[in-house]
């Protein structure tokens, strides 16, 4: 007997009554409120069908009713694991829209900025993957790590998860006395502490056999899904924008793009998702390294650009690496000091869309590795 | 740079049977150690309600108003994205009486966007981590320390209208010296107090 | 030491200007009826710019004058499915990045629908408009195409009340299926309660 | 015998003797419900505080002063207070019999552990067998709970612990073939007192066999974290995928009884372990004191700690590896653990023949 879900066939060898499970909204292994529904024969997936909007907040028409600047605050919280890279994303995007740009200081201060969240975001994906998985310990690991960020963040922003510190123009504040020597200091410690959680997590047998071959998403597929980020990296297409279409001042900085090779399995699997993360985390550091030798004095804000103004009328899409993939910020001004359309092309959203059609023909506890293997925010997929 | 930060190779062995066996003892194994190097290594948290964090001087947390210097301008209220500061006060001429300045932290998201427009430099967020409340409506916080008016404030009140009445007087006398001339129908004084925003409001625009 | 200046920067308006003319070229050879809309703005705001807008934000001066990307308007949106054919397959643009729709305002009798497309071998971004009326708002679905313009239509769809014909799975996505009204549309009120809860 | 002999002695001839077994096995159902329930008390703590080293964190710190001490008391005490919940679409009487029968069947169990010479409640010669035999017992009660909780969470923990347990009787039952095979006998007191050589150091683990022990003693503590529903094989409860598997609908006292049975027998599985791998109450030195009224105590502190031990061995796998699908815990059953088993039981039957034939030991 066939079950067909999307391309894939799943074949069994007995085939008995169909169990319809409701996974979610409130699992441990939805990271939030999603919902999966679920339909399997015994341990088999036979089908599957997300649900979200359980923590839809409007984003895009709050986005329509506040100026620029107010706006700000609203894009910490839909990734609100990765927020710098959400302010980058907009100010980018309403800089666009104003032909204003950011002084040198402020350039490099935004990246060590987003690169440092990026490194704390990839830390919760691969500890929460841990958890998906069963094992517990890495992600205490990854938080104690996350909590040296959190404490770089909280002292050049004043907040620990939703910082509103990049803005159009620029950044809010200069650095504080010392905090660049705390950063140098944490990528430092984070070198040391790396290897941890690969001997404890990435090179266990049993997460090996867990993730590797286990929902694998072709080449192909990845891109045909619009998938993003290390989901398309770990499917082993060679694609950054960071690198490709470089934004601030990436195209100076020396990094290399990690890119899924099957290690362990074949290409595309949870395993490789999971790796391109690993090894972003150590790229990260490496770019936060750079940008901490090359940072000059200098001034943190365009003048030009203040709390409270107005865009000429037009469009500007501006795409930018989020820790999850590429977050697209496609603003439409008309002239006034309110956006006239705020979209918000939200990564985990797309690339939440191809689970649906991996699920099929995996096990049940598979649902939870690949579901966490795509490190989805639901804050974000709803927005 | 440490070994273990290049990148692995294709290790076709773990695909036999020894070669399962042989991987899952030894990266068990593996991790084991590092659990256990970390079972005999300090602990990194705290211990809350006795220990507290040492919270940066730049922290976002509940808000506080210099009340003296504040000149009820609203340029907080108006940057606010979600509009939870609430404030009302009555002008007397320069002076003004508080009646009521409050933000609700049921609301309030922490931007600090109330920060930056301010003029005066009198609103700021403190080290205040906590927010507790049994009612709701205890999270709406009053943020002045004093309502109503001081008595130097009523003391320079007064001054002023003394000021202005002694104005006054002089000015009605000049008028009844030269009553052809046209006079002014209103008093700077009051044309002030009709216009609710300032200047200053004006000037956080540019940035 | 400008972002923008970059040769190969997303945000330079000649890379993408450079994506779209070569793209126009090809689908007006290949019959279809598209015209380029370019930003008339210089790429980089003069000094002082801020200011004028400022003053012009406070007159409502609606000049035609505007900055960014510019972007392609598909004038016949029942070509859509045959130009985004020829886009993935003559073309190059393997990814459709964003799709989704836009209200200009309460008054216009018209919809805009837009797609962001990216290319990973010409590392370049392409933008279609097309224009979508009020009264009868059906546009046909890529997701033929574009596999990933699935979710995107079905958000777009329960936020402007736009049909895509052809889409496999109609559902609402982020709004609750018995949602009234089409909360991005600009004419759209908030209601006052749902379900007996208020919501105010 | 000993209680009912002990109790002979004490009481009036005039007293049936099914009176005095009935009595004995009263008093050693109550000692062994005691001995358990603290047993549980302090592995539960001891996971919590080990967890929570292993973690960077401290653990529990507040309850009873030193080390949050008397926090599994105070949680004990909680869910016994707690309201107790049934679901109206369970079916009750299987619902509320689970409990009883997974808690029974952990606590019957310890019957066949030898503590120390003579502290035994009924020293049956085929030990081992019983204990294997009744201990996967558990399976009945965990399929009860998780039909009868009437939720396709629970019933997939139940069913995913029915087919592991079974699997897995296998490979544990080859693995204590080998200890069997070189004392002799199946009665676990036995076994433990023919390790009492050497001054108390000739364990199994540390005989002329060691190169059989090694490879058999992982097998069975492999084949035991199975058994034990325990990291990496929390199939049945497995938190990230089935919420908290067959115990999902359980509160209050009824989930505190799964929850005890968890950690008796976890300490069950490392009785077993001690008493034919490591020397049971044996202990270097321990000898000298034979005959005097501390040697009893002593033993059977040496045991218990011994077996303590091995569940914070238990406890450390469990925080250190993930966990592992349903199809691999079959694959490593059948595939891997019982060939093993039966390779290891083939060279040790060889080996035994070889010394008990050619060097006559």
């Amino acid at each position: 007997m066939q079950v067909t879900g999307s391309e894939r066939i799943v074949e069994l060898d007995v085939r008995t009554q169909d169990v319809d499970i409701n996974m979610g909204p409130q699992h441990p292994a939805t990271h939030g409120v999603l919902r999966v529904l679920l339909r399997a024969d015994g341990e088999i997936l036979t089908g599957a069908q997300s649900h979200l909007g359980y923590l839809h907040r409007c984003a895009e028409k709050i986005g329509e009713n506040v100026d620029w600047v107010q706006y700000l605050p609203y894009t910490d919280r839909y990734d609100y694991l990765s927020a710098m890279n959400n302010n980058l994303g907009y100010s980018l995007a309403v800089e666009k829209l104003l032909g204003q740009d950011a002084p040198e200081r402020a350039q490099y201060l935004r990246i060590i900025l987003v690169e440092l969240n990026r490194i704390a975001s990839h830390l919760v994906a691969v500890g929460t993957y841990g958890l998906d998985v069963g094992a517990f310990t890495p992600f205490f690991y990854a938080l104690r790590e996350r909590e040296m960020l959190l404490e770089i963040f909280e002292r050049i922003c004043g907040a620990r998860l939703t910082y509103t510190f990049i803005r159009p123009g620029g950044v809010m504040n200069d650095a504080p006395e010392g905090w660049f020597d705390q950063v140098a200091a944490f990528t430092e410690v984070f070198d040391q502490k790396w290897p941890d959680y690969w001997n404890l997590l990435v090179e266990n047998k049993i997460f090996i056999e867990r993730t590797a071959n286990v929902g694998v998403l072709s080449e192909e597929d990845a891109i045909a899904w619009g998938a993003t980020g290390p989901m398309l990296r770990g499917s082993g297409v060679d694609w950054d924008i960071r690198r490709d279409q470089p934004y601030l001042l990436y195209g100076d900085l020396d990094f290399d793009v990690i890119v899924g090779k099957g290690y362990r399995g074949s290409v595309g699997d949870c395993f490789d998702r999971n790796y391109v993360r690993m090894f972003e985390m150590v790229q990260s550091n490496r770019i936060v390294r750079q940008c901490l030798d090359r940072i000059r004095e200098g001034e943190v804000q365009n003048e030009e650009v203040g709390m409270s103004f107005a865009c000429p009328p037009g469009r500007s899409y501006v795409g930018i690496e989020n820790p999850r993939g590429e977050l697209g910020h496609w603003l439409v001004s008309d002239g006034g000091k309110i956006a006239q359309r705020c979209r918000v092309r939200a990564p985990s959203f797309v690339n939440l869309a191809v689970v649906e059609h991996m699920l099929p023909g995996c096990m049940l506890a598979d649902a939870a590795a690949i579901i966490g293997s795509v490190d989805i925010v639901i804050g974000e997929t709803d927005r | 740079m440490n070994q273990l930060l290049q990148e692995p190779t294709q290790d076709g062995s773990q695909r036999t049977w020894f070669g399962n066996v042989y991987s899952a003892i030894r990266s068990t194994a593996s991790g084991m150690g590092v659990t256990l190097r970390h079972l005999f290594s300090k602990p990194v948290t705290l211990q809350y309600p006795e220990e507290r964090p040492i919270v940066d001087d730049r922290y976002r947390g509940v808000h506080y108003l210099e009340q003296d210097l504040c000149i009820y301008c609203d340029a907080c209220a108006k940057a606010c994205p979600i509009d939870c500061i609430d404030m009302e006060a009555v002008r007397h001429g320069k002076e003004l009486e508080w009646k009521t300045f409050t933000v609700d932290y049921q609301k309030c998201m922490h931007c600090e966007l109330c920060v930056y427009p301010c003029p005066k430099d009198c609103i700021h967020l403190g080290q205040e981590i906590t927010h507790l409340a049994e009612d709701r409506s205890d999270l709406v916080h009053e943020l002045l320390s004093y309502t109503g008016l001081t008595e130097e404030q009523k003391v320079r009140i007064a001054e002023a209208e003394a000021k202005k009445a002694a104005k006054k007087a002089a000015l009605a006398a000049k008028k009844a010296t030269e009553v052809k001339e046209p006079t002014e129908a209103e008093d700077p004084a009051e044309t002030q107090d009709a216009v609710e925003t300032e200047n200053p409001e004006e000037e956080q625009k540019d940035g | 030491m400008n972002h923008f200046k970059q040769d190969s920067g997303w945000g330079s308006s000649a890379s993408i200007l450079e994506a779209a003319e070569k793209t126009l070229a090809s689908l007006q050879s290949a019959g279809f009826s598209v015209e380029l809309r370019v930003p008339n703005l210089p790429l980089l705001a003069p000094d002082g710019e801020a200011k004028r807008l400022k003053k012009k934000a406070k007159e409502e001066n609606p000049e035609y004058e505007w900055r960014g990307d510019s972007y392609i308007v598909l004038k016949d949106s029942a070509s859509l499915l045959d130009v985004c054919r020829h886009l993935r397959d003559e073309l190059g643009w393997e990814q459709l990045i964003d799709c989704t729709a836009m209200d200009p305002s309460a008054e216009s009798g018209e919809l805009l629908g837009c797609y962001q497309f990216l290319s990973l071998s010409l590392k370049a971004r392409l933008s279609i408009e097309i224009s979508i009326s009020k009264e009868s708002p059906e546009v046909q679905s890529v997701t033929s195409i574009y596999l990933t313009a699935d979710w995107h239509e079905r958000e777009a769809s329960e936020m402007f009340g736009i049909t895509y014909s052809g889409h496999p799975d109609p559902r609402n996505i982020l709004l609750p299926d018995d949602w009234e009204g089409f909360p991005l549309r600009k004419d759209y009120e908030f209601p006052e309660e749902y379900h007996g809860v208020s919501c105010k | 015998m000993g209680i009912v002999q002990f109790l002979s002695d004490l009481l009036p001839e005039t007293i049936p003797y099914w009176a005095l077994v009935l009595l004995g096995a009263g008093i050693a159902f109550a000692i062994i419900i005691a001995f358990v329930s603290v047993v549980a008390i302090f592995s539960v703590w001891l996971e919590r505080k080990v967890a929570g080293h292993i973690q960077s964190r401290l653990g529990p710190m507040y309850v009873g002063g030193w080390h949050g001490w008397a926090q599994s008391i105070a949680d004990g005490i909680k869910l016994i207070l707690k309201e107790d919940v049934i679901l109206t679409d369970a079916d009750r009487p299987l619902f509320k019999l689970a409990p009883c029968i997974v808690l029974g069947t952990a606590l019957a169990a310890f019957v066949a552990v030898p503590f120390a010479p003579g502290v035994v409640p009924a020293d049956i010669n085929l030990g081992v067998f019983f204990i294997v035999a009744v201990s996967s017992l558990t399976t009945i009660g965990v399929l009860m709970a998780g039909w009868g909780s009437n939720n396709k969470w629970s019933l997939y923990g139940a069913m995913r612990e029915a087919a592991q347990v079974a699997s897995y009787e296998i490979p544990l039952g080859l693995s204590l073939m080998m200890p069997v095979m070189y004392f002799g006998s199946f009665s676990l007191s036995q076994a433990s007192e023919m390790q009492a050589g050497w001054g108390g150091l000739h364990w199994y683990i540390f005989s002329d066999s060691f190169w059989i022990a090694i490879p058999s003693f992982v097998l069975f503590f492999t084949a035991a974290l199975a058994e034990t529903k325990r990291a990496p094989f929390d199939l049945p409860e497995s938190e990230s995928e089935l919420v908290a598997g067959f115990h999902t609908e359980y509160s209050g006292i009824r989930f505190s009884f799964f929850f005890m049975e968890e950690y008796a027998a976890m300490y069950l599985m490392s009785a077993i372990g001690t008493a034919l791998w490591f020397g049971g109450w044996n202990f270097p030195g321990l000898y000298l004191l034979e005959g005097t009224a501390l040697f009893t105590p002593l033993a059977i502190a040496v045991f218990v700690v011994k077996s303590m031990f091995l569940v914070f061995v238990m406890m450390w796998v469990r925080w250190t590896v993930p966990r592992i699908r349903i199809d691999q815990v079959m694959a490593l059953g059948y595939k891997y653990l019982t060939p093993i088993g039966l390779f290891l039981v083939l060279v040790a039957s060889v080996w035994e023949y070889i010394k008990f034939s050619m060097m006559g030991v």
